[in-house]
């Protein structure tokens, strides 16, 4: 899988989605099987991380939060090295250290998965910063959600990035959902995309869940960072269609409101656009399918084999 | 007597002093949603869930403590707390005094930490120290479900802000609670278990691996006491110089990094007070000095264990002029 | 003096202001006589903490920041016992323990002066919930500066204050300048009343210098919170015409804009506005001015007089 | 050799490390307008104003140190560092290792604490203790011109996060800094004033009342060292324990408040690796556990002076089996 995917066609980017989906059904596969890490999936929302991830270059450089598979998937990161560190696995991309949460990917550009909410608003401008100051062309993505849109580094971060001009492309992922809040009760409007108006900051919300319409929305935002060397806000509406972390739990959620979501599912939006367009057939789109299955089976055996860390190395690394 | 978990005995814990005074009430990210038998109980008002942001869930609970109201506020997990740290610090333990005592601040700010889910280090941080070293909160860190309720009542009734922190290995191993009014005082170590030849002090999840090293330790005819901390501030110093000065030998373990941690400030106590007493030098066994590891083994290999414990009071007993 | 001062003559407005500037001219006085502990003064902001403050009712609340003199003042504060606190003595409001940085008055309803920038905003929601849950009409104000504005805690507790509809008079005083660092460093924009919309709070923009114009912008803003139970963001325009804190440094300050705020001085203006109704005679304000510093001189001397703290209690009172 | 204040001290060893490495760069609130010698020589780029946000400021240090720069922040007073605990300690102290070793931070936290302005508590709060039990990060206090312009030098050059703090009272206090680069390397303790007798302990403010106790003590015939602990993280454990091994006596002095403070570290490491050398108790002085009060009477009262620090260690002499 290349780390970039310059100029994806509709279907390249519909395999990412399937690829990603797959990778999270086997996570979910795993809980139905016994004791398993918790993790948080990004089922419903892939068309968002696969549009604006394969809208970067390869000297971008991406921040994103504890819902992050779907970014580093979209990146070109090896299921197998994130299974691994999922599971706590020396071949982990963090050597188990990290797991599930902050999985970082020095290589792809991957500065920081953050579990902290916010965490990734707040390192954002520094990475920009050495972007400016080092020179090159590269951007930053940052990636959010509603939730953390509402910690008090969210305004920090975009505030700084306004008045400094770092190029950052900020990314919120307005899903609905924050854990086991509502936005309805965090927020008194529905949207994110407004907010960057205090900053002077250009915003535009997108449906998130229609990878075409997501990855132009990126191209352009990118674009305009790019050139403009100053911050720019997407905002993508979408819908966090499992519970906050696994096992699922969803006994909170209006089930009106889920399966109207799930009507709106980006990978079988795509699938039914390249099914009437003609450019894939039903056998074709089942053979992707099985191919993204079959590279997530073949990660997880990876993972599996994968040794534990030495643990008498628990206490080392932690200073350079 | 009924045998519940740690989780469930805060939850009785929280209703039954919700039920005896109207002025305590709970807010934070997902408590309405988590907690709806609470929130059928006593209504919305009282039982709210919060944006996320940290800062303002803190600063809320101190300002609505300073004019009239008992908050409890659950930040979640105690790393979070890094983003609530002005309010608890500069504001809640702070203006007491500062006001020259016009103003008190009873709220409890609640946060889960240590081994047991592999959620790593931004999940898992026991940083319970932090608040012993600043001025004007008390800090609680049961190891049993009796405790965990006792304690919760006693803090929701203290007129200082206090910081109470459960150990998520803790949350779901379920014990006996004494049916009835339950209230255990802060400030009050308790002996888990009685012994004459070394004292292994602890607090939450590690008090266990302590009791489990004192039957090992049995087994070679040494007779270990277990003090459990239960209240990291004010600290028992009645309670652990009584032992020691029985003893003359003191372990003290926890999961936290050990550099400043609850354990120096024993060990420091000890060196100070009990020093007449001491027949060998004072061991520290806790985590070591690095971020909480994620993989499952090495998060079990974070924590210090039963059999290092046993090991370390059998070293203190062997050659007592050790250095 | 009176706690609260119900519908004050615009004489009264003056009279107020006449004695913050008393006092503050009185520690700039004692800063030149020898080493006299830093303070922050509003030199230039009288308007603003006279014109809000006069529109609050005795159940309201204060909270407010290191510049807040001219609100104590304003609400009837004993300007001997201010005095006697940023002298570090007994008969200080906090017994010497907090200094001119962090004077609370109970009493007078003044839960808090911070000087941690933004305490006073983290603070005000809980205050308010105090005001909504155990009933009343009481409202909260909060005085803070565009600084204050800047940091994550202005996020959360706007967002919060809007979504629990919380009774909160927010007042922020935007005088240009941040400590060292003049505002437009440090936003985009020039005003902070458009950030309210973020939050669907109404807000509105006044003329902070002007002390008549503050004073029914804030009794409306009032009304308003008292009435609709919820936020409202009042922007006070206005400048800091000395430097930082005391003794007076404004080398890094641009003299023409200095000069032109002078120029627009809210005592000056009063003044000239009474005269000019004939309300007041020259002499008629001069008997005021010269009844402000009495009253200052009296306060002056009676800190002076006041007792240190005994050193021996130093280390109580932290516990309740 | 050349007289000049802490202050300036530090001015020089950024102007120096700013020259000798482009990727250092400093930023803060009122930075440029504070610093303009630094400005004029380096440019608005790398010296920067910020806007009043302590938590972006600490972020946008850690965001840029783990992608090839070298920041100094500079957060003014250390209770500010409260708004700024996540950025510090959450991700610059823990991603090296959550990493898996892919990152580094290369950074420094600049901050004023301490007696001497009488500001109070929401200025004056010593919270080093809090940095030293965090993992992943290095801290720093000196106590004259010349270390503080060396430690900051090699704080600069350190691939770690350093928290730098000065104490407010050092602050405009003149010394000799030697001509010529000067770096002293983190974690090594300096004997400030050598003696056979007792160890006094201590770091920044509170060094300079130790050798006067020492003075005091001498006229009684007491030979006291003064070990300036200087690096507070990684602690200088052969340094204390040499010193401690020849005396068989220690105070330990800060200013912080006591419970699981720089002492307690101290205190513990002696009662656990300098037992068989120790004579006496080890001693404790520090400020009272209580917000900083503003009073100057009350300020200085806060502050462990010469004539306690001479008694406690007289103590220790007369009475050895003391309890
Ligand atoms: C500082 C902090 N507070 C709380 C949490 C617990 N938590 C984890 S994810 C989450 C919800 C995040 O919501 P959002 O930002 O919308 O992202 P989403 O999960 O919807 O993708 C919460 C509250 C956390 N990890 N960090
Ligand atoms: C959290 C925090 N950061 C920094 C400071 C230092 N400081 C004190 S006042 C001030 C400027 C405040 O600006 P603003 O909020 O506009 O209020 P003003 O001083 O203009 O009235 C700064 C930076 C502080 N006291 N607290
Ligand atoms: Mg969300
Ligand atoms: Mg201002």
């Amino acid at each position: 899988m290349n780390r970039t995917l310059a100029n994806p066609s509709p279907a390249d980017l519909l395999a990412r989605m399937m690829l990603i989906r797959a990778y999270e059904e086997k996570i979910v596969a795993f809980h139905a099987a016994g004791p398993f890490p918790s993790v948080c999936t990004s089922v419903g929302q892939e068309a968002s991380a696969v549009g604006a991830v394969t809208a970067l270059r390869s000297e971008d450089q991406i921040l994103t939060n504890h819902r992050s598979a779907g970014h580093l998937l979209a990146r070109g990161a090896d299921p197998g090295r994130m299974l691994a560190e999922v599971m706590g696995r020396q071949d982990g991309y963090c050597k188990g250290r990290s797991g599930t949460l902050h999985i970082s990917v020095k290589e792809l550009g991957v500065v920081l998965t953050s579990t902290i909410v916010g965490g990734e608003l707040s390192l954002a401008p520094g990475v920009a910063l050495s972007r400016t100051m080092l020179g090159g062309s590269g951007i930053v993505a940052c990636f959010f959600g509603d939730g953390a849109a509402c910690e008090g580094i969210f305004h920090e971060s975009l505030n700084l990035a306004a008045v400094w001009n770092l190029p950052i492309l900020y990314i919120v992922e307005n899903n609905q959902w924050q854990a086991f809040v509502h936005r309805k009760e965090t927020m008194v409007g529905d949207h994110i995309a407004p907010w960057a108006a205090s900053y002077g900051i250009a915003s535009r919300t997108v449906d998130g869940n229609d990878v075409e319409a997501m990855h132009r929305a990126a191209l352009e935002a990118a674009a305009f960072v790019r050139e403009n060397r100053k911050p720019f806000l997407l905002e993508a509406w979408t819908y966090r269609q499992r519970g906050h972390m696994e096992p699922n739990d969803q006994s909170y959620v209006d089930p009106a409101e889920l399966e109207s979501w799930k009507g709106k599912d980006p990978i079988d939006r795509q699938v039914a656009r390249l099914l009437a367009s003609g450019a894939l057939t039903e056998a074709e789109v089942e053979a992707m399918r099985a191919e993204a299955r079959a590279t997530i089976e073949a990660a997880a055996a990876f993972a599996a084999a994968s040794p534990f860390p030495d643990v008498a190395e628990v206490g080392e690394g932690a200073y350079a | 007597m009924s045998t519940i978990t740690l989780h469930d005995a805060l939850g009785q814990a929280l209703a039954e002093e919700m039920r005896r005074d109207p002025r305590v009430l709970m807010f934070g990210e997902g408590v309405a949603t988590k907690r709806t038998d609470l929130l059928e109980e006593f209504g919305a008002p009282r039982v709210r869930n919060t944006p996320l942001a940290e800062g303002i869930i803190a600063g809320t609970a101190a300002g609505a403590a300073a004019t009239g109201l008992r908050p409890v506020a659950d930040l979640l997990f105690a790393p979070f707390l890094c983003f609530a740290m002005d309010e608890i610090v500069n504001s809640a333990g702070k203006l007491r005094y500062m006001s020259g005592g016009q103003f008190e601040f009873p709220l409890v700010v609640m946060a889960m930490t240590g081994a047991g889910w592999t959620v790593g280090a931004q999940h898992n941080h026991n940083l319970e120290a932090w608040f012993v070293h600043a001025p004007g909160l008390k800090v609680v860190m049961p190891s049993t479900p009796a405790d965990a309720k006792g304690l919760l009542k006693a803090a929701i009734r203290d007129d200082n802000p206090v910081i109470f922190l459960s150990d998520i290995g803790l949350l779901f191993v379920p014990g006996e609670v004494p049916d009835g009014e339950v209230v255990v005082p802060l400030g009050k170590a308790d002996i888990k278990r009685a012994g004459t030849d070394v004292t292994l002090i602890s607090y939450a999840k590690t008090v266990h691996h302590c009791l489990e090293a004192a039957t090992a330790l049995e087994a070679q005819g040494i007779s270990a006491e277990v003090v459990d901390l239960r209240t990291l501030k004010p600290l028992d110093e009645a309670t652990l110089l009584a032992s020691v000065a029985k003893t003359g030998r003191a372990v003290v373990v926890h999961e936290a990094g050990g550099p400043c941690g609850v354990g120096a400030e024993v060990a420091a106590i000890l060196a100070e007070k009990a020093f007449a007493s001491l027949k060998a030098p004072v061991l520290r066994l806790t985590g070591p000095d690095v971020p909480a590891p994620s993989s499952y083994v090495l998060e079990q290999a974070f924590v210090p264990q039963a059999p290092a414990i046993a090991a370390a009071a059998a070293k203190l007993l062997n050659s007592p002029a050790l250095v």
